[in-house]
Order: C-alpha cells, then structure tokens, then sequence
C-alpha cells in the first residue's frame, strides 16, 4: 500500500548489495547528510579507468540504503567517465519510486558519496583517504 | 491609551472545550479547521506540534480580519485603519505581556520567532556586554537557536562557553552547573522545556543559583509558553523569549521579554523607521522600549493573531493544558512499551518533570522510514535530529522520531499513533 | 525538486482588471475587500499605500488557505503537511525571486521587510567589509531604514558616510555624486524611489559609477518593486531589499536579493534552526544559501502571501501597473494646485522620474490636522516625516501630508481628496 | 462636524492666548515632538513660587497649540506645586474634546514642556537656558 517501500526496496534495505570494505581500495569518501543523521563509505578499487569492485558501509534509511544498494550494482564494472556522468534522475530511475523533495537527500546520498570518492582521487594518482560530509543542501 | 476591543474571545469568558476542571480535547479539535481534514483517507493526527502548532479558528479569524477590516501601518496614519492597527497592535502587547505575567507590557518586543528573540540578546546585550575570557553557560540540550547566536558570539568576542551537562535520562546536573559558575559567567542561557526530551528544567533554582553568582540569566521558553503556566517574574528571569507559532498563533510571530533596566541599557538591534525618535544623517536618537528594537514595518497581522492565541489559551486555563498534555503523556509512556514491541523511549521518566514530548525509535528501523509510514495512515511525527545535534550525539542517536502534543491532542492520536508503529514494523519485518 | 501548485493566480492568466492593455482600478479595487468597507459613512479612500498597501482576496485567502489546510513548519517533517508548507514556501520563493528577475531564486532570502533586509547587509556584510575610514555613500532622501543602519555601522567601525545631496526639486546630484565616489567608497546605497517625493533615481546610471569607482551597491527597493517594473539584472544591483507589504502581500514580509557570490562570501547573520548544516557543542557549519540567512521557523504564511502577490501583479503586468500610476500623478499634480487654493507641493515636476507619491502642504494648517479632517471623509493620507527626518530638514519643512497611490488608487480618490482638502480649508478658515 | 476641530479649539489654534515670549523668564524649555515636527518653547516667570507670567511661541498643530493656549491660561497666576502635580488627563479635560493615541503627544507636548522647564529650574535658583527635546514617546 505504501508506494515508496515496495517490496524489492525493502529487500535492498534488509540485504544490500555489495555492502562491507574492500581491499586495497583506490578510493574512499564518507558521506553524510547531518539532517537525517545518515553516514555512507564509499570504496571503489578503479583498475585502468573501470570501476572493478565497490563496497559500502553505513546507516541510513531505507531509501539511502536501497538507493546504495542498487547504485553500487550500477556501477560496477563501469567506466569511471560514465559513472561521474550519472544525476540524480538517474538514481531516481534505479530506485523505481516517486521521491518526494524532503526525501531526495536519501535517495542521493550514495551518489553524491561515490562522486566526491572520483573526484578526491587524482585520475590514474594515488587513493587520499577522503572523509568529509557531502554537501547536504537542506533536507527539503 | 485607550484600547479598544477588537473581535476575540471574551475576557475570562468559559469555553466549552473546559468542563468541569479539565480540557474537552474533543471539542477543542473543532476549533481547529485543518484537524477536521483528511490525509490519504485518514483523519488528521497530528503530533508535531513541538515543531510549530496547528492554529485555531478565533486566530485564523483574527489575520482574516486585520486584512479585511482596518489593514494599515502602525503608529503612523492618523486615521481610522491606522488608529485600529495600532489599537490591535498594542493591545496584543498587553495581552501576551500578561500572559506570561510580566509587570509592564513596554518590556514586551514582538519578534519573529524565539530564534530572533535570543539573536537580539546575542547582538545588543551580548555585544556590548560579552568581551575576551567572559564566559556564557549553556545547557547541552539546548536546541540551536540557544547554541548557535552564542557560538557566533563568543567566537567573534573571544568568549567562552560552557555546557552543563544531561544524565542519560535527560536531567540537568545541577551539581555540575554549580563548579561552572565558579568561573563567573557573565550569562547562563537554558530552555525552560526541552524540544526533544520534553525535560522541564528547575528554572527558578537554576536562576537563585545564577544570580547569586553574579550571571544574567536567558531562558528560551520555546517549549514552555505553549504548554506549562509561564510566570517571567517568579521564575525570577532576566530575559524569556518564545515562539508565538507553537503557541497556537500564526508564524512570524514570536517575543522578547525582558526587564526594563536591561532593555533600556541596551543598544538598539536593528536599525530603521520606528526605533528612532530624531534622525539626522550624521546621528541618531532612538525611541523608549519596546520599539526601539522594533525597527521597520512589524507583522502586525501575526501579531495581533498572537495576542489572540493567548487570550484563547488564557480562555482555557495554563494549568488546564498542563494537565491535559500530562495526562497524554502519562497515556503515551504507559501504552507505547506495551503496545509496540521494542520501541525504546528517552526522556525523564517522571511525567512531573516533563512536556508533552515522546522521542522514540524502533529498533533497525530509520525514523525517517517511521515517519514515512506513518504519513500514510494520516500521522505527522517529526524525523531527525530535531534541532539538537549536540543532545543527539550526547545520547549517541543519530536521529529520533518524536510525537508532541498540544491542547487538541487526545488519547484517540496515541492510539492512531501505536496502530500506525505496528504498521510499520510489520511492513519492515514483514 | 517538484514544486506541485498550490492556488493563486493561474499562470498567465489576464485578469478581468487588465482591460485593453490598461488597468481597471475599479475592476480590481473590488478585489480588495477592505475597499468596500465604509469609514465614517464614506467610502474608503485609501491614498497611504507607500505606507502599507491594502491586500487583494488572492493573497488574503492564500494565507487562510496556509493555516486551514496545510499547516506545518518547513524543511523538517516528512509528512504530508510538512511537505505542502516546504512546497509552497519554496515556490513563492521562486515566484518572488522570477517576479524581480533575478537569475537564480536561491539568492531570494525572505526577511520581515526592507528594513530587516537591509540590516541583514549591514550586519552580515558590513561588519566583514567596513573598516576604520571606509566610506559608505548614501543620499539626503533616504528612509531611515537606509540611513540608520548604517549610521550603526559606521559608529561602531570607524567608517565614514557621505550624502548625494538632491536639488529643490528632489533629484539626486549626480555631478557631486561623482566628486564623492572619488574617495573610493565600499559601498553605495540608495533608494530607487523616494518614499516622500516620488522620485526615481536613474539607478542603472548610479550603478555603473558606483561599479567603476569600485564599490557595490545596495538598493532599497522597498517604493519601487510595488510600483514600476524591476529587473535586478539590468539595473546591475548587487544587493537589492524590499519589502513584501507594499507590494499587496501580509504584513511581516519583504525580501533581500543579493548576488550568489556575495552572499556566499557573507558570514551569518541570525544563528538558530535551519542555518546550519552540521552542529557541535563548540562550532557550527553553515548552510547554503539563502538558508544559511533564514534561521529559526520562518513566516511561511506571509512568504506564501508574497508569493500569490507577486503572481498576482505579474498577472497585472508591471508594466500596466507603472502606467496607471503616472496618469493618476499626472492627473493628481493637474488637479490639485487648480482646485486647492494655495497648496504646495513637493517633488520632481516630470511624471516620467516620478513614482505615484504625493506630498504637500495646505500653508498655515498643519498636515497632522490635514489629515484628521480628511479621515472624517474616509480618506486616508499620512502626515508627518515619512521616516525621512533629515530630507525634511533639507528641505526645511518640519513635516508635510502625503497622499501615495497603489494599483487599485482612482481618479475617484483624488477628486475626493480634492473635496477633502477644500473642506479642511473651510473649516480652518472659516 | 467634527469632534476635534470645535469652535473654541480653532479660536484658540487661530489666536492663542499667551503667545510670545516673556521678560526676564526664570524658566524656558523648547519641547520638541520630532515625530510631528511640532515644537514649542514654554516660559515661566516665577515669583515666590506662583507662576506669574507665562508665554509660549513655536510652531505646531490646531490640538498642540490650542492646548498650549489653553494650558498657559489655566497655570497663570498658580503656585508651581500645582503646576508640577498637573496630568495628562488634566490638559485633555481643558482640551475637552477626545483625542485619539495618535494625537496624544499633540495634546500633552505643552504640558511636557512647562514640566521640563520647572524640572529644569532649580527652585530659587538660576535660570538655565534648556533648550532640548522633551521626550516624545512614539507617535501611538
Ligand atoms: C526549545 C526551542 N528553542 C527555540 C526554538 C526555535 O523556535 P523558532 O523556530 O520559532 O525560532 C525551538 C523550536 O523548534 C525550540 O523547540
Ligand atoms: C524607501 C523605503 N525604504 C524602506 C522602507 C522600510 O520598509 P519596511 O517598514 O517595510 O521595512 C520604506 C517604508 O516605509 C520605504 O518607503
């Protein structure tokens, strides 16, 4: 009856897809959004420019966590250059659901979390350790 | 002056929502337009009222009509429109001066909300007041509009803050607040009711104590105003601000009280027409209390509504509405345990000590999923850290739901509320 | 982020006042309920709208439509009133922010009204950019809520003010404006229109000076975005302020537009709720903007007024607006030194650098019994300063009587202030 | 027709009684109501405390000056005692007519002044000059 919580959301909730650490990761970036209280790690392992292996960490909220999930499934095995094309709407495609305004936050935490992990790694240079809140607007 | 009356609820007039002694929560409901909606099908429960309150028919009347009947600017026109504005405006003065009980309306400043109220304190008191090495002690469960104008203050005076402390069940401790004033703090500024633990704080015992350490002493009463008798002169405060909107009265409104003597030393906030008495380009003269700290056209409308919130409250009775939302509580602390397995509760447990306040969380379940759910079946709740980062991580929670009540809440919202967690933990464990 | 429509003006719509591309004051003065009220057994004629406007049904109900229907503070709950009241407030926003041009309605801080706006510059960017000798150019003509600010300002930095002083007829000196621009001032702040003489300054001009002499410039707007076409891009504004209750929405709201560099660079000015991104006990990160300058619950229902005013006369067309209001000057400084035996009056002669303000004196009666005899007839003016204590000074005149029109002002209301003048002469010289 | 604008109040606005200014004054004060611009000077010739000569000259509205003719009438030839203990309500019966909270400070700036100006008078002693605003609280 409730449209956001189908039931394949709530299955990426319970069991989400490539969630733990990984090794020797090129890439790392903790993300937060401060008003929900929701922290996501991001680790890509990047090998020649593809995004081989992905793993995430954290609490959040059905939606965040779903939205991880599904996104982590996403991108791995993508070039990097088209994973840092990906919007929002492309999140919001995955997640299959009517996102309202007040909920966009969660539903975009992930991805704001793996861009900031691309954009914090010098392409082809070493993997800085990055641990610093995405930017979260308002949770309007 | 003479005030006139303008329409509102008869002075000491008995409602109907008060009988024999107590509130009729029932007959209350139908003061309030909105409560008699649907939401996806379901009747409207609504317990986020610590975050602003729904409003009632004789308020929502009282801003319908400043428009409709005698709209104009106040303290200027000499004219009908405007001898009424000001009328209402002034009058709304008195009546939120008297009920909060303080001895002369003049030391009454309408203000936007209590986050400006304190904001005027940190730039016109705290300016002139706060220099390097002062110290201002803070309470850490106050919600930002208590922590944040201070933060800015102390940072840009050199200043320091200091915290009392919370046991883990969201009691002050008086016996830590004691060594802090040691250090001689210019101000102590703490919220008489917690937003988030619904904790009432032993305000006149922390105020003796302040004062005979030689401190001012600040209290946000947010969370006090709306819901426990308010009485500025036997809490023994030096400035009280609150919120008009979660006291019933249309948003944008809120008020500084404050004693005489300091508003009078202090120098003005904000700048413009009305706060002045002489202007020259070079220099300027400034009005008499309250208006010299309220500069610019006012929100008249929201004002007046305000006035009339608290002539409606006062129709009720402060100590009917304490009982009520006490009774709620005592309901909700009772039933939530038994009726919903494994929801934890934080807060005082001892109804005396607390407002109507209910922060909870099911286990594994995000409160913003809570929430969510709950809208669904008709039922506002508030998600997140509710303004409190420092008291959430003190009490390491990264967010509560929370269910607040008001004078039209009833035992039938506690029910929709425990029907609607069952929902959502069946949806989640499902 | 989907805004879903909320009820106002449909988008586009001509309204039945727009007639032939002209208004029809009398079609919209019916849109005005407080209009068909009756004064002292007269019609309304309302001739103080530089003062306050009067408010259309569209914005009245916008605002009883705000509290009966969906009524929840914003930017927090995650339900179905929460989400409306964000919705709405966010839309007007943009709709405020569309209606002034500006690029981008993220630069759209809601403030209580010009003053407030203007302080928040003073504050904010004024303390982080006036230094000791740092001169700030203001005018002889402007309100207080432009001058006093900064008179704060300067006492408490050590900076300097200078004044473009105006001609007997009321316009700025643009030759000593240029003298004084070569002390390199930080900032210039002016009036677009003059509240007492009407005068609009040619701002796109004083922009482009102020800009090559390297300062930024501020502009109260508060006389002219209710009155002529404003776009804070071809004007090249840097800061711009208004406020929203001359422009035909609620009391208590206005706004400040500035550009996104600018505010980005600015420190907070009020600290509370909603301002910030992340808490501690000791420090704060900030939100983004305009957030991060609206702390504490904000007047979502006067927010929303301003909104469905600011749909409201784009349905007009700004446009019709100015064009309505320079006939009714032009018939009103026609009519008035023919009819009324004596009166002087004050301002640009031209139509064309003329807002619809009026002020003048009946020689030997004073404009406070001016305007007590016309109230008798229902016709409102103002009498006084107008908040410009220092051009009253400049132009000697210890106060004068002001008759200022708005969109639903007619031919009617100066025929009746006509007949009212010649009454107020008959009995004092009776 | 009008409430405010009575015969005798217009008399008095036209041709006010003790207009100009005095010998030899043991006390004078220039009240100022700078929301108005009304300002009135008061002075007082005092002798063996009883108010013996009295005169007022400035500018002002019909309700300010009549009311300073008015006042100037009533305080002549009575001891200062009685002038100092005079109210606001006391200038509003001599006005006689109902002012409204706009029109207050229109009314009382006379008596104001005249209080300003003993205050200001130490008893039997010197006659210092004050020319100062009197307070004008707000215009309401
Ligand atoms: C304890 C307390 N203080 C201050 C505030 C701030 O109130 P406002 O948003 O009306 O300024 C609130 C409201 O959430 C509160 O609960
Ligand atoms: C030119 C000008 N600036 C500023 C203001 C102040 O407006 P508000 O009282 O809405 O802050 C006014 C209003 O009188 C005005 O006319």
């Amino acid at each position: 009856m409730d449209d956001l919580y189908r039931d394949y959301i709530l299955e990426h909730y319970r069991r989400p897809h490539n969630f733990g650490v990984i090794d020797a990761p090129t890439a790392t970036y903790e993300g937060a959004n401060p008003l929900c209280g929701d922290r996501i790690t991001m680790q890509l392992g990047v090998t020649n420019g593809v995004v081989e292996r992905v793993g995430f960490t954290g609490r959040g909220c059905a939606i965040s966590q779903a939205s991880a999930s599904l996104l982590t499934d996403e991108i791995k095995g993508k070039p990097l250059v088209e994973v840092t094309k990906l919007r929002v709407d492309d999140v919001l495609d995955l997640l299959g659901i009517e996102i309202s305004p007040a909920r966009l936050k969660c539903a975009t935490l992930s991805l704001d979390t793996v861009q900031h992990a691309i954009a914090d790694d010098p392409p082809g240079g070493g993997a800085p350790n990055a641990t610093r809140a995405a930017a979260a607007e308002t949770d309007a | 002056m003479t005030l006139t009356s303008e329409p509102g609820v008869a002075d000491g007039a008995v409602l109907p929502a008060v009988r024999a002694g107590a509130l009729d929560a029932y007959a209350i409901r139908d003061e309030f337009p909105i409560l008699s909606r649907e939401v996806h099908g379901h009747r409207v429960v609504y317990l986020d009222s610590a975050s602003t309150s729904q409003k009632p028919r004789a308020v929502i009347e009282a801003v319908d009509a400043f428009y409709r009947e005698y709209n104009a600017n106040v303290h200027r026109g000499i004219y009908e429109f405007g001898e009424r504005s000001t009328n209402a405006y002034e009058r709304a003065r008195v009546e939120v001066a008297r009920f909060i009980n303080a001895p002369d309306s003049h030391e009454l400043i309408f203000t936007r909300n209590a986050t400006e109220a304190i904001n005027l304190v940190a730039y016109s008191w705290g300016r002139r007041n706060i220099g390097r090495g002062d110290a201002i002690v803070l309470t850490e469960m106050e919600h930002h509009a208590n922590l944040v104008p201070w933060q800015i203050l102390v940072q840009e005076r050199d200043g320091d803050l200091e915290f009392i402390p919370i046991t883990d069940d969201g009691l002050l401790r008086l016996d830590v607040y004691e060594v802090l004033l040691r250090v001689k703090p210019k101000l102590v500024a703490f919220t008489h009711v917690s937003n988030t633990l619904g904790t009432i704080n032993p305000v006149r015992e922390m105020v003796d104590m302040a004062h005979a350490a030689g401190a001012l002493v600040l209290i946000d009463g947010a969370q006090a105003v709306p819901h426990v008798p308010v009485d500025v002169q036997s809490l023994g405060a030096d400035f009280y601000a609150f919120s008009g909107h979660k006291m019933l009265a249309p948003m944008g409104s809120g008020a500084l009280w404050a004693r005489r003597e300091l508003l009078e030393a202090m120098p003005p906030f904000l700048g413009g027409g009305e706060m002045i008495r002489e202007v020259h380009l070079r220099r300027s003269d400034f009005n008499d209390i309250p208006w010299k700290f309220e500069a610019g056209t006012p929100a008249v409308a929201d004002a007046v509504g305000l006035g009339a919130a608290a002539q409606y409250l006062r129709g009720l009775g402060m100590d009917h509405v304490r009982d009520h939302e006490r009774d709620l509580l005592a309901y909700a602390l009772d039933v939530l345990p038994r009726e919903v397995p494994g929801i934890e509760l934080y807060g005082p447990l001892d109804v005396d000590q607390r407002g109507g306040v209910v922060p909870f969380n099911l286990p594994g379940i995000h409160p913003h999923d809570v929430a969510q759910v709950l809208d669904r079946f008709g039922i506002a709740v508030r998600a997140g850290h509710h303004c409190t980062m420092p008291l959430h991580e003190r009490l390491e929670l990264a967010a509560t739901a929370r269910a607040s009540f008001n004078v039209y809440s009833t035992r039938d919202d506690i029910d929709a509320l425990v029907a609607g967690l069952r929902q959502v933990q069946t949806i989640f464990e499902g």
